[in-house]
Order: structure tokens, then C-alpha cells, then sequence
């Protein structure tokens, strides 16, 4: 470990790129699938569309999305853009399903009955369905931040930041420790988050504990 | 984008030891294996514990904690630890695909109908009776969604393995990316991809022939027909 | 129309191999020490890489070698003679880019096998090994397979076909550990790489001269070659030389792994070139 | 007022729902539809408010044609009630019944204040408005159900087999207690059920639906149970109807007779069963000839008792006929002994009824 | 028979759902376990076949003592059918059937072969062998779970609310059902139930549990219904009670009265109401006094029918009541009018009815 004490600037410094890489696509993927994903359960083309188009999209290489971007939207190839947009790309994927299902698991009989009370579309979407869809659209987020903080570090093989950039001079150099460090470093990242996550999952649904406590 | 498409359907780019043909059933050599060694361990595990209904906590952070472990970090120390070979690979796929193959059927045993169970209890089964007469044929979709959506991951990650020196379709995309190749590297590209919708397609077959229809016919009145490339999420997210 | 970089900070990019990252790092320190703002240097990948990353502005200055510079951008070119591969290399280089003074240090690409294969072949040239090349594997990076001085200069000078290729990396622990491991029998390794001597693999001698003169050779965008970053570089060629090459090399490649800004450091300090100003 | 002119509703997959149904619900009425499942009920109610648009035909609520409304705006001033409540699970109780006071865009305070005045009519004690909906039991998440519908104190209101979740004893209550709310709000309610008991106790007027989305029968309760118009009719309304149609005759001519009543302690009758009351002459049970004093564990439960003034010759006949001795207990509004009434008498009463029931 | 002898349930967290309970179930008899939510009803069932463990106490059934019995084994051979059938939905209907058989090692074929039997004798078309549980309604489903549950042919059927997820008809039906299976096969069956209703239909004896796990009562229905031992059997029989128990007296003693009938086309009569019937004396309707002929459309319809011979009290004095005229129709086996009975016949027979049933 004191391989990470000598080289702490470095580490910090790359933490610190993975956290942008990794946070980043986050929310833009989660603010672009939400509006996607309505549109994936209000209409059947809308869901054969989304879910077929996300599904392919998450079967695409990340490698090789990297090294396309360029040519595609206009980067430079070393702009950290291009990881941020292939990330996003790929929350986008996977939440896109996400959260057509969690809004098509709103249960119907609130959904009429809100209509029934004189909630016009717009309205009733942010009022009623989504607050009930935030568990199963957290749930979701939980898979999407672990497999992104994850996926991100693939991008150093093309020369991008980050904590992959740990295994890559851990190759080049031979250098177990870096390596054995930077796996533990994304581990405590995923961790993190994750435990972030959990927590304002919970504020944001307060009713979900008194659900447990009813149960009890 | 013909200039591109142009390496994926030159003839010369198919034939050879190094070309497409070769490289695809290498890949698909990796996939296969790693598969049938990840489902040897994920399926009795995650069945035995679904069944018994102990160590589900340990399971959601087990799978929670595999995927986060970067599969290139993993390719690079298994290298340092093992050297050049198809075991430190096949090693880091495994780990890839134990997650969604041990929630998929931890979380399809477990959301059998609880009613279900206890009938099966009531008429008189033992233990494992339960299980496989009762509890596996109704946690089949989730168990196959669990294998599709591995499948899937270790199709798309075994390209990053050719970086550590293996073959497969990823060698496309590094050789590519090494000589700046961008044919080579969208021709591979798109053949990991179609691999993945292939495998996707045919896995989605064995389901229909697996599957009772009894379950279908339950599950057409709440989920919606079409191709779902992405499956198995939901299920883990059941789970946690 | 992509943005260039800051016009006052020289962003500074090399190869993902530890030499050309150690050079990035001395010019980094040297340059910063003189009061020239610049970028932490980034490790990018192969020439095919970063080269172009040097043409649309994402970086502003790297190390590169003169030889195979040449026949990147030039696959025609015959020069092999220091002298005259930098003259060639002056006249092929892109608008907008200009290339500092060549160092004396070299580092070539070779042809390497084990001492076993040497002595079980009897081999000490390429010119030797031709005749066994087909019953070979060679491994090498992907591009080797491609370049004008890799496969193809070894077939046209030698009449060397190799029965296989394994493509592993550029002089990486990859092709280094597949020699080793006789995955491979002879390969493309780096006249400075410390694995040599640690590996006791030979070095097969080139006499049709297939792979040019390989001088470390600053290249750099114009328009922040200033006066004062010219002289910083100038200065660092100038202390440069195969030696002190494999020493920087070594050092980094020790046991306690130390930083390559570490050994950039205690190299520019050494020479005298940083410390000045302090 | 709501009516129906001619309605029809045919599915985009061509099932017929409701067939050109002629229907008026009165103004401060219960209206009832019960029917077969599948039969349109739940279809005809969701067209009020326009939550199923009708394919034919003219509907008016209050006069307004319902189909030239905007839907929204024309939801807000109609309650809707559904079984289960239908609550917002992520919202406290208080909030849910603020809901549509907010939309229309009163303060969060004044629609808070009209909801805890709410939570005490509908007979929600206020200490759960912080709760959720998942805290309460089924009969308080109706009750919820039932305030949020009224908040927006709408002349309409529209009740979906309300009900029909809760376990019987607190459906009973949950049935007393609109009972009661309807006779001081005087709303228009048209309510839902497939129980035919339901549907007589809550009532003003019953239409029987018929699979294939037509009007059986369409009439008071007591005349759905003397003279039902067919056999559908006959069946759905089920055995037992001409004693529940007891329950619509008034027992007003009914004469109390006198009752032999016994303290514990007294001396046991002679002859025949005596009725023990309590201090403030409340029965306890009976007790039979014998010698010897009353005992408390001599005495016998008695049957069910028959409530005068509020009763119906339902009441008074099964009180006679649950009585050990024949005499049915009649008792006043405070619960006290009035007198005793038997089958022969209810009986004799019934011509009487009949007659000034029609 | 089933023995429970001071049988107690404790569950790990504390609540005590049954308490000492001591009770006979007896051979062949259908013994009903009734009481409100959480009263331990399913608990005490589930004891029977140890898919829960008494904490205390003496379990026996035919004389075997549960507790010392191989469990797997003790299942196989008691019938248990729960609410929703709790089918196996990847199996066919045919294959659920088969369950048990095949568990015991009979032969695939012989094993379909009974369950082909099985569903005849519940009442399901063999047509509908191959499809699965989701292909059928609900009601159906509930034949499937009684025929897997017969399979084994156990002489010991648990059934804990099989049918309160069917909708109130196919309710009725399936109970019939049962009571006719009953007739034939004299399985001793428990059933669990919290529809009091139910309970006094199906049952041989009631057992009423309380909260905490109490036996409060434990008798035949009619008793129940005119002897509940305190206020809480009282409240929980309900109202009606009194008109209830009519239906567990015997009706052989009332005496059938002369009916004027007549055909479709005959004159009408000069006085009162007339029955009109059909050719083969099957009841049509009634028509009153008045000029002209008997027309279609002026056939009242009539009450409920009184079937001669297997009818009780109950149904007498609903005829009677419910009849235009006051005069009840009583019905032979095939339907057709046997005569009339009045309200007050019932009442002149009902002493001696009670006698006979104490
Ligand atoms: N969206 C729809 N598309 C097609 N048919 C429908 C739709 N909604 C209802 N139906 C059909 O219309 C008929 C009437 O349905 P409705 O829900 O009004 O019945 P209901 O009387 O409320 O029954 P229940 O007592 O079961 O609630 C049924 O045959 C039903 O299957
Ligand atoms: N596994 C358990 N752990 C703790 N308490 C339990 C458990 N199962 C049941 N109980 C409690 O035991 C009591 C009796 O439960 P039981 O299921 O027998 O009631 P029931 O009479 O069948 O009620 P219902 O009519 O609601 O089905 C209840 O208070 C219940 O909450
Ligand atoms: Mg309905
Ligand atoms: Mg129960």
C-alpha cells in the first residue's frame, strides 16, 4: 500500500477525473431517460423503440464507442467528452428500461384515480407517477452508477484519465500494487456512491419506511 | 460510412488464421466457456439459497460488489498474477458473469408465489422435490433472463480481454485502434454487436421451448411482446 | 472548426510506453521550471494515436523518434543515417508543426530472441534468422504488422516471412512475457528496454539497415514554440544520450516503482538543467 | 342530476360494454348499479366523468353535457371513489385528501385545514393525518378514500365498489357511515357493487345491469325485491328476498304486547319464560319456570332485538323468531324494554304495511 | 377424525395464535372453523398436516399422532386445498391433478388416468385437461384445487377459504358442490371460513374461534344460530340469526293448502290472485281478478319456490312472503306446484320443529 502514499497527488488527481467521468453521464443519462422512458410506456412504438434501440446500444463495445465518438459528434480525440458521452450512452441504455418499468408498475387503479380528480397529463406525471416510481428508478440508478464507475476505467486503454489509468501503467510497468490499488479504489468509489444513493433514495421516499413499518 | 463498412466485407478480411472467421469462433469460444464454468457455480448456488431462503443478503452484496469490480483492472493483476494465457480471461469474464447469472436465479426462486410453495409443501414434496419439481420450472424466465443478460456482458467485455493479449473479435478493436484502422475497428464493432443481438435471439428461443407456457400465458397479461435486448436488471434489482 | 488549446498552456502528450512518458515528464518539469505553464503530460497510446491527437491541437508537444517518425509520415522514405533522417523528417513534417533538436540518444526498434534460440539457431542478424523465419511465431504490436520497417521491411530487406503473428503490444510486458514464455520466438522489443539485459534476450543485429536511426526527437506545434520552450528542449537533447536513456529506463523499472516524475526529477536535477531559477 | 341518453359504448376491440342505456340518477340520491360481473357497471360510471369516453349517445350531469366539458376541469368537480381507496401511497393522509383543493389552486394551508375538518366528518380521528396510507387499515384507507372525494365539496360523487375490499364487520360500518354523511351532504351518488345487500341497504333507487351492458330493472329496493320484472332479475336478487323486502315495510302498526320481566335475584316464574333485565331495564336474557331465584347463570341469551321507531317488520319478525320464548324483545332508542312483539303479530301487520308502502 | 388436545401456538415473535385448543373434528363430517381475522383459524388447520409445528399439546388424526409422523409422508395423504387453489401454473390442469399420485410413485399413465376421473367428479369438462391454470377462470381453478386435493383419495380434506376469491355465484356453486361431493364421498373435512354464511351452510359443526386463539363455541349450526353462549358468538352470527335457524328446522309438519291455478288463456278469476302455470304444472307467475283472459303480459312474476321434501322453515316463509298473494309455492322434486303454504302455517309448525330438532 505505500505505493498509493508515495504516489497520492496522482491518485487523488484520478479519483477525482473517474468521480467526472462516472457522476456526470449519471445524471444526464437519468435526466434523459426519464422522459424517454415515459415515452417508452405511453406508447407501444415508443417502448418497441426505446427498448430495442437502448438494448443495442448496450451491446456495443465500450472500447470501441470511445474511439468512434470523435468522427461522430465533433471532438477532439483526447476531449474528455467522448468518455462523459459514452457513458451517458450507456446509463441511458440501461435506464431507459428502467424506468418504463417502474412507471408502468405504478399501479393503475392511482393513476385513475388521479385522473379522476382532475390531474391533467404533464401534472399527474410529476405529481403521482414518478414519486411512486423513485424506488424501482433507484434501484436502477444503484445498478447503472456500479456498472459505470466500473465500465469507465476501459477508458484508459485509449489514453483517457481516470482510475483505469491505474491498470494501464500497472501493465505497462509491471506494477501489482498500483493495480491491486486501483481495483480497491474503484470498489470503495462504487461503494460510496452506492451508499449515497441508498440514502437519498430514502429521503426521498419517506412513505417506503412507513410501508416497512406497517408490515411489521 | 461505406469507407468504413468496406473492412467488414472484404472477402480478404473473412479467410486466414487471423481473419473474422477465425476470430469469431474464438470469441465465441470464450463466451461459451466462460459461460458454462460461470453457471456451474452461479445456478446450484443461487437455486440452494432462493430455496432456503438464507444468505439472500449476501447474496445482493456479493453480486452488488462483483460488479463493481473493473473487468480490465481484474485482466491486468490476473496477468501480473498467472502471465499470457486464456486463464487470467477466462478468470475475469467468470467474475463477470457470476452477478447477473446468481441474481437472476437466487431472485427466481425466491419470487416464486409464495402460495405456490406452500402448496407444494401441503401435497406432500420434500425439499429439493420442491425445487425442482416446483420452484426452478416457475423461476425459469428470471433464471434465463439472468443467463441472457450475462451472455450479453461477456460478449461485449471479452473485446477489452484482447489487451491483454487473447483473440476474439476484440483484437478488431485494439489491433485497429494500434493502426489506426477504423475500418477494422467498426467492422468489429459491429460484428461483437451482432454476435450479442444473435446470441441475445437464440437464447430467447431456448426460452420459449424451456419455458412452460402456463407461465406465458400469465406473463402476457402484465409485460409487453417485442425484442428486450437488456434483461435480467430488473431482476437484480428485485433482489436488493 | 475544433478549438485549439489554450494558446499559453503547452499541453504535452506521448506514448503509453514508460521511456516516452518519462520524456514527456522531463520536458513537463523543465519547461515549468523555465516558467512555462504546461499541462500534466498524458499517455495517449501508439504513434497512430497520438500523432493525429498532435494534429487536431489536443496536444501541443511530444517526444517521438526520428526514424520511425519518418516512415509514419513518409512510407517511401529511404534515409537511415541520423543526419539524414532528421533532415528528411524536416522536410515531410506538417504545416504548423516543428521539431526541436535531435538528441545523440537512440532508441531503436530490434529484432530480439532469447539467448536460446540464438545460440540453438546459431543466430546474431536478421540476415542469419531469415532462413528459419517461416517455422517462427514473432510477436509485436499491432501496427508492427503494418508498418513499412515492421513485417513488411523485414520481408522486403531480408526475405524474412514469419509463419505467424502474434500481435501482442509495442514493446510491452505482453511481448516481453510471450518471449519469454516461448509463446513467440523472436519479437519487436526497444534497444532501451531494461528487459533485455534482465531477460539476457539478444538483440539481432540489422546490417541491411531496415530500421532507420531512432533519435529522440522533440516535436512540437508551432505556435508555442517559443524561443524560451526551444532553448528548454534544445537543452534537454542535449544531455540526452543512449545511456543516460537505459539508465532513466532502469531506474524506473526498479524495484520500488518509483513515480516517472520521480526519476524525471532526479534526472533534471542531476544534470543541473532545473534548480536554476529556485 | 345525471342522465344517460341513449349511451353506448362499444370497446375498440368490439366488446359492447353499455348498450344505448336510458338511466337518470336523481339529484341528492343514492343511485345503485349492481350487476353480474362484466356487465358495464363500472364502464356507465367511468363515463360521468369522462375517464371512458362514450361512443354514442348524450350525457349530462347538473344539465351540462358532459361530452362538451373539458375532462379535467369537469373531474375536479366530481368525487370518484374506488375500491381500496385508490390513496396516493407516497403522500401522508392529510395530502391526500388536499389533493384537489390544491389543484384548483388553494393555499397548502387552507387546503390542509378543510382536510382535518374532513378526516372528522368522514370520523378519522386527526392524530393520523401525518400518516401514510400503507399505516392505516382497510376501513380507514376508505374512509380517506371517501374525504378526498369530498374535498372539493362536489355535488357529484361516483363510488367504484368502494367496499368491496374491507372484511364484512367494517364494511357494515363503512355503509352506516355514508348512510349517515349522505343524509346531512345530500350529494348525487351513484354507487357500484355486485352485492345485492349492499345495494338495497344503500339505495334509493337499484338498477340491475345485465351482461351486455343493458338495464334490467331499474327501481326502488323494496319493489326490486316484491316484484322483480324477470327471472334474471329474480335469481340475481336471490333467495330470501320476500323476508329482506320485510326490510323496506315500516313496523309502525305493529302492537307492543306486555312482557313478564325479571330481576336477578327474584324468584323464578311459574310458567313459561321471563325476560331479565338489568337496573335501567336493559334485557339480559331469559330465564324458564322453575323453582327457586334467578341466577346469572340460568339466564339464557336472548335472540335479536327489535329497535322501535328506527325498526323494519324485518327486524321485529327475527327478534319473534330468535327469541327463546317466541317473544321477540323490543327495546327504545336508549335500549330499554319497551314491550314484546310476536310473529303472529308481524304477520297480521304486514297487509297493512304492504299497502302503505305502494 | 381429528383430535386437538390442549394444542398451543406460539410463534417465535411472541403472538400466541392458538391457545389450548381442544377440540374433535369429527369422522366423515364437515367441521367448520370460523371467527374473525387473525383468530388463528389457518393456523390451527395448517397444525393438521404439520405445515405448522405445535408448540405444545396432543395432535392425532384417525388416531395417529401427527407430531410423531414423517411429514412429507403425513401430506400426501390429507387433501388440502387453500384460497386461489394455489395451482402449480407450469403444470396442466391434468399434471396438477396427477400431483400426488405420481409423488407416490404411480405410473404417469395411471396417475392421468384418475386425474381424467377426478375432474368428472368435480365437475370440470375433461376437455380442459391440457390447459393451464391461467387459461381458467376462477371458479374453475378452485374445482382444480379440490380434485388435487381428492387425488390421493385422503380420507382427510383441509380446506382453508377455497372459495373467497370467487365472486358470489360461482361462491354458491362451488359450495353446492362441495355438499354434494360431501354426499358421496364422506371425506371428514375441515374448512376454514370467516363468511358466518358459509359456515352454517356447509358445516356439520361450527367451531367459533376468538382473538387469541380461543375456542368461544363449538356446535351444530342451528344451535349456533339460536344459542350463541355470549356476545361475541351473538354479534359475530349476526343479524337474522332468528330467520337463519329456520333454515336447520325441518318443514315435513306444514300443512300444504289448495291453489287456485290456471293456464294461459283461461279466463281470468273473479277474485284474488290466481297461479298460472304451464302444461306440465310448472309456475309461471300470478294473475289477479279482472275481466278477460289470461295474457302473457299480465302475469305478475311470482315469489321464491318452496321445494317439497328437502326445503326447511326457512324457505317455506320465504315463499310465502315473497309470493304477490301471500301465498307461498311449494314445488315438487321436478318442479312442478304441489301447493300452497301460508306465512302462517310456517309459524303454526314451527314449535313442534323445534322440538324435533332438540
Ligand atoms: N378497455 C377495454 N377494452 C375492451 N373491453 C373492455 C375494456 N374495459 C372493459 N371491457 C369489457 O367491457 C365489459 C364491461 O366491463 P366493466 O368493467 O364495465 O364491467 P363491471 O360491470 O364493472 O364488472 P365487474 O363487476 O367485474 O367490475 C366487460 O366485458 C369487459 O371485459
Ligand atoms: N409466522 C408467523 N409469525 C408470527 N405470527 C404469526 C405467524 N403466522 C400467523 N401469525 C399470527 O397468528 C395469528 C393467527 O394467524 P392465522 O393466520 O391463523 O389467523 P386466521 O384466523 O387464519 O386469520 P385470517 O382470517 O386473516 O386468515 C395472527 O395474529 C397472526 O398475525
Ligand atoms: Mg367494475
Ligand atoms: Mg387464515
Amino acid at each position: 500500500m505505500d505505493w498509493v502514499f508515495r504516489n497520492s497527488d496522482l491518485v487523488l488527481e484520478l479519483t477525482g477525473q473517474h468521480l467526472v467521468f462516472s457522476l456526470v453521464p449519471l445524471v444526464v443519462g437519468l435526466l434523459l431517460a426519464i422522459p424517454l422512458g415515459w415515452l417508452a410506456n405511453r406508447r407501444s412504438w415508443g417502448r418497441t423503440l426505446t427498448l430495442n434501440a437502448s438494448g443495442f446500444l448496450y451491446t456495443l463495445p465500450s472500447l470501441a464507442l470511445f474511439v468512434f465518438l470523435p468522427p461522430i459528434i465533433g471532438t477532439r480525440i483526447l476531449d474528455p467528452l467522448n468518455v462523459i458521452v459514452a457513458m451517458t450512452v450507456y446509463v441511458l441504455a440501461l435506464l431507459v428500461r428502467t424506468v418504463a418499468d417502474a412507471l408502468s408498475a405504478v399501479p393503475a387503479t392511482v393513476v385513475a384515480s388521479a385522473t379522476a380528480m382532475g390531474f391533467r397529463p404533464g401534472r399527474r406525471f410529476l405529481a403521482v407517477e414518478l414519486p411512486m416510481a423513485v424506488p424501482v428508478i433507484v434501484a436502477g440508478v444503484r445498478v447503472a452508477a456500479v456498472s459505470t464507475i466500473s465500465m469507465v476505467t476501459v477508458g484508459s486503454v485509449i489514453g483517457f484519465g481516470g482510475l483505469g489509468k491505474m491498470f494501464t501503467e500497472g501493465f505497462q510497468r509491471e506494477i501489482p500494487q498500483e493495480t491491486v490499488s486501483g481495483i480497491v479504489l474503484v470498489l470503495l468509489l462504487a461503494l460510496v456512491v452506492d451508499a449515497a444513493l441508498v440514502l437519498i433514495g430514502r429521503l426521498l421516499t419517506p412513505w417506503e419506511r412507513a410501508r416497512a413499518g406497517a408490515r411489521r | 460510412m461505406t469507407w468504413y463498412l468496406g473492412w467488414l466485407v472484404d472477402p480478404e478480411n473473412w479467410g486466414g488464421p487471423e481473419g473474422i472467421m477465425v476470430r469469431l469462433s474464438e470469441h465465441l469460444g470464450y463466451t461459451t466457456l466462460t459461460m458454462l464454468v460461470a453457471m456451474v457455480i452461479a445456478l446450484p448456488l443461487g437455486a440452494w439459497i432462493g430455496h432456503t431462503g438464507r444468505g439472500g443478503f449476501v447474496v445482493v452484496a456479493l453480486a452488488n460488489a462483483l460488479r463493481a469490480l473493473p473487468t480490465l483492472g481484474l485482466l491486468v493483476l490476473l496477468f501480473l498474477a498467472v502471465g499470457l494465457g486464456l486463464l487470467g480471461p477466462l478468470i475475469a469474464l467468470v467474475i463477470l458473469a457470476v452477478p447477473p447469472l446468481l441474481a437472476g436465479t437466487y431472485s427466481g426462486v425466491r419470487n416464486v408465489d409464495p402460495a405456490v410453495v406452500d402448496a407444494a409443501r401441503g401435497v406432500g414434496m420434500r425439499g429439493p422435490e420442491v425445487l425442482w419439481k416446483v420452484e426452478l420450472p416457475n423461476a425459469l424466465p428470471l433464471i434465463i433472463g439472468g443467463v441472457r443478460s450475462a451472455a450479453l456482458q461477456v460478449i461485449s467485455t471479452a473485446t477489452v480481454a484482447a489487451y491483454v493479449g487473447i483473440g476474439g473479435l476484440g483484437r478488431f478493436i485494439i489491433d485497429g485502434l494500434g493502426q489506426r484502422d477504423f475500418g477494422q475497428m467498426i467492422g468489429g464493432s459491429i460484428l461483437v454487436a451482432l454476435l450479442a443481438v444473435l446470441a441475445d435471439l437464440v437464447l430467447g428461443a431456448v426460452q420459449r421451448l424451456l419455458v412452460s407456457p402456463g407461465l406465458r400465458q400469465a406473463r402476457t397479461t402484465t409485460g409487453g411482446p417485442g425484442l428486450r435486448l437488456v434483461r435480467g436488471e430488473r431482476s437484480e434489482e428485485e433482489a436488493a | 472548426g475544433r478549438a485549439d488549446s489554450d494558446p499559453d498552456v503547452i499541453a504535452i502528450g506521448s506514448g503509453n510506453f514508460t521511456e516516452s512518458q518519462l520524456l514527456a515528464e522531463i520536458y513537463a518539469l523543465a519547461l515549468r521550471d523555465a516558467g512555462v505553464e504546461v499541462e500534466d503530460p498524458q499517455a495517449i497510446g501508439s504513434r497512430e494515436a497520438y500523432f493525429p491527437a498532435l494534429q487536431d491541437g489536443s496536444v501541443d508537444l511530444i517526444p517521438d523518434y526520428t526514424g520511425a517518425l519518418l516512415t509514419y509520415l513518409d512510407e517511401n522514405a529511404t534515409a537511415v543515417e541520423p543526419d539524414a533522417v532528421y533532415a528528411g523528417l524536416g522536410r515531410v513534417l506538417p504545416p504548423g508543426l516543428v521539431l526541436g533538436a535531435m538528441s545523440q540518444a537512440e532508441n531503436k526498434d530490434a529484432v530480439v530472441v532469447t539467448r536460446e534460440t540464438a545460440e540453438r539457431l546459431g543466430v546474431r542478424s536478421v540476415a542469419d534468422l531469415a532462413p528459419h523465419c517461416g517455422k517462427l511465431t514473432f510477436g509485436g504490436g499491432p501496427e508492427f504488422r503494418t508498418r513499412p520497417d515492421g513485417i513488411p521491411g523485414l520481408a522486403r530487406n531480408y526475405g524474412c516471412g514469419f509463419g505467424e503473428y502474434r500481435t501482442l503490444d509495442s514493446g510491452g510486458p505482453l511481448t516481453v512475457a510471450a518471449l519469454r514464455g516461448d509463446d513467440v520466438q523472436a519479437a519487436n522489443l526497444f534497444t532501451t528496454d531494461p528487459a533485455l539485459p534482465e531477460n539476457d534476450f539478444v538483440v539481432l543485429t540489422d546490417p541491411k539497415e531496415n530500421f532507420a536511426a531512432q533519435n529522440v526527437v522533440p516535436v512540437i506545434a508551432e505556435r508555442k514554440a517559443s524561443p524560451q520552450v526551444r532553448a528548454v528542449l534544445d537543452r534537454i537533447s542535449g544531455e540526452l544520450s543512449t545511456e543516460e536513456l537505459l539508465a532513466l529506463n532502469s531506474r524506473a523499472a526498479a524495484d520500488d516503482k518509483p513515480a516517472l516524475r520521480t526519476v524525471a526529477a532526479e534526472w533534471l536535477s542531476a544534470k543541473g538543467i532545473t534548480g536554476e531559477n529556485a | 342530476m345525471i342522465e344517460f341518453r341513449g349511451v353506448t359504448k362499444r370497446f375498440p376491440d368490439g366488446t359492447v360494454a353499455v348498450d344505448e342505456l336510458d338511466l337518470v340518477a336523481e339529484q341528492g340520491r343514492i343511485t345503485v348499479f349492481v350487476g353480474p360481473s362484466g356487465c358495464g357497471k363500472t364502464t356507465s360510471l367511468r363515463m360521468i366523468n369522462r375517464m371512458i369516453e362514450p361512443t354514442s349517445g348524450e350525457l349530462r350531469v347538473d344539465g351540462r353535457d358532459v361530452l362538451a366539458a373539458d375532462p379535467a376541469e369537469l373531474r375536479r368537480g366530481i368525487g370518484y371513489v374506488i375500491q381500496q381507496a385508490g390513496l396516493f401511497p407516497h403522500r401522508t393522509v392529510v395530502d391526500n385528501i388536499a389533493t384537489v383543493p390544491m389543484l384548483v389552486g388553494r393555499t397548502k394551508k387552507a387546503a390542509r385545514d378543510r382536510a382535518m375538518e374532513l378526516m372528522e366528518t368522514v370520523g378519522l380521528d386527526t392524530s393520523m393525518a401525518k400518516r401514510y396510507p400503507a399505516q392505516l387499515s382497510g376501513g380507514q384507507q376508505q374512509r380517506v378514500g371517501v374525504a378526498r372525494a369530498l374535498a372539493a365539496d362536489p355535488p357529484v360523487l361516483l363510488m367504484d365498489e368502494p367496499f368491496s375490499a374491507v372484511d364484512p364487520i367494517v364494511r357494515e360500518s363503512l355503509q352506516s357511515e355514508l348512510l349517515r354523511l349522505q343524509s346531512e351532504l345530500g350529494k348525487t351518488i351513484v354507487f357500484v357493487t355486485h352485492d345485492i345487500d349492499e345495494a338495497i341497504k344503500l339505495g334509493d333507487r337499484v338498477a340491475v345491469f345485465r351482461v351486455g351492458g343493458t338495464l334490467a330493472q331499474y327501481d326502488e329496493p323494496g319493489v326490486l325485491l316484491s316484484r322483480p320484472v324477470d327471472d334474471f332479475v329474480d335469481s340475481f336478487v336471490g333467495r330470501d328476498r320476500g323476508y329482506r323486502g320485510l326490510g323496506f315495510l315500516s313496523s309502525d302498526a305493529i302492537p307492543l304486547g306486555p312482557l313478564p320481566m325479571l330481576s336477578v335475584g327474584d324468584p323464578l316464574p311459574d310458567d313459561g319464560w321471563s325476560l331479565v333485565v338489568d337496573t335501567t331495564a336493559r334485557p339480559l336474557g331469559w330465564v324458564q319456570a322453575g323453582p327457586g331465584t334467578v341466577a346469572d347463570d340460568a339466564i339464557v341469551p336472548g335472540g335479536s332485538l327489535y329497535a322501535v321507531g328506527s325498526g323494519s317488520l324485518r327486524g321485529a319478525l327475527d327478534a319473534a323468531l330468535s327469541s327463546p320464548s317466541g317473544q321477540g324483545v323490543a327495546v327504545d332508542a336508549e335500549g330499554r324494554v319497551a314491550g314484546s312483539v310476536t310473529a303472529d303479530d308481524v304477520l297480521a301487520a304486514l297487509p297493512g304495511a304492504r299497502d302503505s308502502a305502494a
